[in-house]
């Protein structure tokens, strides 16, 4: 695995108030990767990232970022935060400032740029997330779809080699996920690592590269899309359920409609034009 | 959700630098202050309403709503400093009397009640003229310009960021009691409100810590940096500005205004 | 018949007064309504305390780690909306509590002298309740003289063996109403009487405010022991 | 519509802001019947829900609650706020009270019913919602689950004979949702009318007798999910996409692999058993 950019080995992590949150979880993401983490609510997806960026230390095991170990000391620390970006679920909790401007040009001021390269980061994080025309508005004046895209600026101007996004859909219509969707593939194809958190199945089988599958504070199961989403058992022990194009393509290969030696469709468009 | 802040960052004078704009209700109020004339006071709640509903184009009919939030504590106190309470009946326009005490009111008193009641609205009347013109978050800075204390100028940010953020959460919250009857006798009032509020804290408390982890996330060292978008003075404004002051101390002394009294 | 006259003209005063003190928030003295000698007063009384508050939030924050920082700034959001929210009062009327008292019992008061004026320049520039001139003068007798009182009650009641619930009633209604009493000092002090000087002057503010923020600090009061009784269970 | 227990006539409002929630809408509510509401983030839903229960008050047009015009004098809104209840998006911003008991009886409370009754009903209401359990604990020590179930037993409480619930399941996993939408079946079985708002299209086609597509403030388009969901213009202008059961039906006739005399239909079974 050289080519991995995170990695967890054997983390386990137990709040302060002793819920096990992390038992034992091993996980290897890999560089440029468009990776989705899937799990039911409360499985310990968020605790992980919150792992990954260094805000959490586990009881036993070790977080790698590009192969190094983390050893929790200021100077790496801030080293992995300036190259590991979340983005969280709930952006008015992410927001701290009324102003756009200021809001976003924060990360990049914790990295020591100069005001120049920071008014220049800004801009195109502002830019990239189509928000330059709300530059002089209030946060507490957007809708949540700004707001989310705010926090996503947020985290873009600090030019992170991965970005985690938690939860990205869950509150956004079908047409502002498709939107949000597009995004994510267009900032992969420049080079980061995206993870995505999501109890979406239909979302993670169509997007993603490689999908975790999580349940209390473990990974049942790792591997394409194609596979992961043909196991069923794996899928019920973990609350989900199939993507419906597999469920969909399962059935016609049964019924004999469709040819079962052609590859398994990942987008709508290709399950209909196997038909 | 506040009326106020919402014209501040809509408004027609928006874009001019909020240090111009600070100057100008900051002198004016100070002259309105120590001119302590009722024709001053009132040139100035003139040019002020003048400046707001023409120039930064604020509907006079909410301009004329705002000014009247302050007025029943003006009336209230004007009121309570005009009449005179004394044992000695002489030089009342109008007294009854209690024991052998005399209230009423003395014409002198009136003209100092309206005085004091005008020089008041002349102040109020720039203050919302900073207040509608210039968003918080430019006052803000302009404080940081000013040298005010990093922390406090970092919790002024935090905190009015979050009183929009508690605002929906707490209406959130009264709707939802609402919805199931709350509020809808004098007890029940009671105890909804402070369920409310104990909720809010509470909600408050994991917010501060939700918070922390998100800029924690963000490289956030123990102190919080930020930039400001840039704005450009103008040298017009500025001789704008001290000309209006000039014009308004001419005034107090033309008319016979005890400035620095 | 004199009896009478002021009789109804009493009752006219105190309809006066119910009618407007639903408005009438809190009672933070109004933008340039004190002269500019006390204006400037106030102001400068009001500096070494924030900058002790500073000194000691400072102290606390390295002590304690930055996440103080966002509690205070929480706490002092939370004073603000509390003041904006609308109270049963007995009158039928509404009013609001100030918050003060409980940040108080809860943080110590030299962070709510701070959090105090950061509300108070909120208020006056939000909502145009109180002032920029008049803001020392407001500080001193909400964010100062509140602060310190409700914090003094609550320690002293506490060590008289009070139960918890009364120390925190006694010091949240008694914060509230020493504020109240401290702005009609401010305003008799600014404003004399001709005959009888301070003394009338302060008797006559006391009985214009007495008659509504008794009821007001009262209510406070109970708010704030309803309020501490459940974050007790926290 | 002599049978129609909520009806909007041409409601109009305004926020004090200015924005313009509803325009001009109408709608009407079958008694018993299963409604789901459909619309973009933004189109008025939830404005309309806080109509309904006489929360907000229109600038225009009027409500009927049982064929009765709502008149907003204090004993008719009482009636009515018993009657028809919402079940918000958030928990979080529903409960207010620390123990679950306290905050289920708050409604029952405010109904003026005696403390038996009251206990009976908290009883009854945690019992069908499946949280005995949860009597004694905390209400800000459970998951977003069982929030979710103690928001509802708030208003189950109460009896409504209407229950409007706002985006039920946008933080549920796959496995509580299909629990949620069968305990919605189960109380419209009891002859409570469930109104529900949601931006998926999927269970909304499955689930709903009728349905109504909101944007802007109006309605788009009103009928049975069979008729609304074939009309790809209506729901493409209101940000909607089609379900996918539909877009694979229709595809399966297009690619004659299915008869088209055959009724469209309505549940991913329906579907497979067609093929």
């Amino acid at each position: 695995m050289s080519d991995s950019i995170l990695e967890a080995q054997d983390l386990i992590f137990k709040y302060p108030d002793g819920t096990k949150a992390l038992n034992g979880l091993s996980i290897s993401i890999e560089k440029g990767k468009k990776v989705a983490v899937l799990g039911a609510n409360g499985a310990g997806k968020s605790t992980l990232f919150l792992h990954f960026n260094g805000i959490l230390q586990p009881n036993e095991g070790q977080i790698l970022f590009d192969g190094e170990v983390i050893n929790y000391k200021k100077k790496m620390l801030k080293e992995l935060r300036k190259n590991v970006g979340i983005v969280f679920q709930d952006p008015d909790m992410q927001l701290f400032s009324s102003s756009v401007f200021q809001e976003i040009s924060f990360g990049p001021l914790n990295l020591g740029l100069s005001e120049e390269k920071v008014k220049e980061r800004v801009h195109d994080a502002m830019e990239v997330t189509g928000i330059l025309d709300l530059k002089e508005k209030p946060t507490h004046l957007l809708s949540y779809g700004q707001k989310k895209r705010i926090s996503i600026a947020d985290i873009l101007a600090m030019k992170p080699q991965v970005i985690i996004f938690d939860e990205p859909t869950v509150w956004l219509d079908p047409k502002h996920s498709i939107e949000i969707i597009d995004f994510f593939n267009e900032i992969n194809k420049q080079g980061i690592t995206v993870v995505l958190s999501t109890h979406n199945v239909d979302l993670a089988y169509s997007w993603a590269d490689y999908v975790y599958v999580f349940a209390e504070g473990k990974i049942l199961g790792t591997g394409e899309p194609e596979e992961i989403f043909k196991d069923k058992e794996l899928l019920m022990s973990a609350n989900l359920t199939q993507p419906w194009i597999v469920e969909i393509y399962e059935e016609l290969i049964d019924k004999q409609v469709i040819d079962p030696n052609l590859s398994i469709p990942r987008a709508k468009e290709e399950l209909l034009a196997l038909i | 959700m506040i009326d106020i802040d919402q014209y501040a960052y809509s408004n027609n004078l928006r874009s001019i630098h909020p240090i111009e704009k600070a100057l100008f209700a900051l002198l004016t109020m100070l002259t309105c202050l120590v001119a302590n004339s009722i024709i001053t006071s009132l040139v100035i709640i003139l040019l002020m309403a003048g400046v707001v509903i023409f120039r930064a184009k604020i509907p006079a009919t909410s301009f004329a709503k705002m000014i009247l939030i302050p007025i029943s504590f003006l009336l209230m106190s004007t009121i309570t400093i005009a009449i005179t309470i004394s044992k000695d009946s002489s030089g009342f326009l109008y007294y009854i009397s209690l024991w052998d005490w005399q209230i009423g009111i003395k014409f002198k008193n009136i003209l100092i009640a309206i005085n004091l009641f005008l020089k008041s609205l002349g102040t109020v009347s720039c203050l919302y003229f900073l207040a509608l013109t210039t968003p918080m978050i430019e006052i803000i800075s302009v404080l940081k310009k000013l040298k005010v204390p990093k922390i406090f100028i970092e919790l002024m940010i935090l905190i009015y960021r979050f009183i929009f953020v508690l605002l929906d959460t707490a209406n959130l919250i009264r709707v939802s009691q609402m919805s199931r009857l709350g509020y809808s006798s004098f007890k029940n009032a009671f105890l909804s409100l402070s369920e409310l509020v104990s909720n809010l804290f509470i909600r408050a408390y994991y917010r501060a810590k939700g918070l922390l982890t998100t800029l924690l996330a963000r490289g956030y060292e123990g102190e919080i940096r930020v930039l400001e978008p840039d704005y450009e003075f103008s040298r017009k404004n500025l001789v704008l500005i001290i000309l209006t002051e000039i014009g308004l101390i001419f005034i107090t002394v033309y008319t016979g205004g005890d400035l620095f009294v | 018949m004199r009896k009478e006259n002021a009789f109804s003209i009493g009752i006219y005063f105190i309809l006066g007064i119910l009618f407007f003190s639903p408005k009438a928030y809190a009672m933070h003295i109004a933008e340039g309504f004190l002269p500019f000698k006390w204006a400037g007063i106030w102001w400068v009384l009001i500096l070494p305390f924030l900058a002790l508050g500073i000194k000691y939030i400072k102290n606390v924050i390295e002590e304690q780690g930055h996440g103080v920082k966002m509690l205070l700034a929480l706490a002092g959001a939370f004073v603000f909306v509390l003041s904006s929210l609308k109270l049963p009062s007995i009158t039928g009327s509404c009013s609001h509590p100030t918050g003060i008292g409980l940040g108080a019992i809860l943080f110590g008061p030299w962070p709510m002298v701070v959090l105090g004026c950061i509300v108070l320049i909120f208020q006056a520039i939000l909502l145009a309740h109180g002032g920029l001139t008049t803001l020392g003068a407001n500080t001193f007798s909400m964010a100062i003289v509140g602060a310190f009182v409700a914090y003094g009650v609550y320690k002293l009641s506490k060590k008289l063996g009070a139960p918890l619930w009364l120390a925190v009633f006694l010091a949240a209604a008694l914060g509230d109403l020493i504020t109240y009493l401290t702005t009609a000092v401010q305003l008799s002090l600014a404003f004399p009487a001709e005959s009888g000087g301070i003394m009338v002057s302060l008797t006559k503010f006391m009985g214009v405010f007495a008659t509504t923020q008794i009821p007001l600090a009262i209510t406070e009061g109970l708010v704030t022991v309803l309020v501490f009784n459940v974050l007790q269970e926290y």
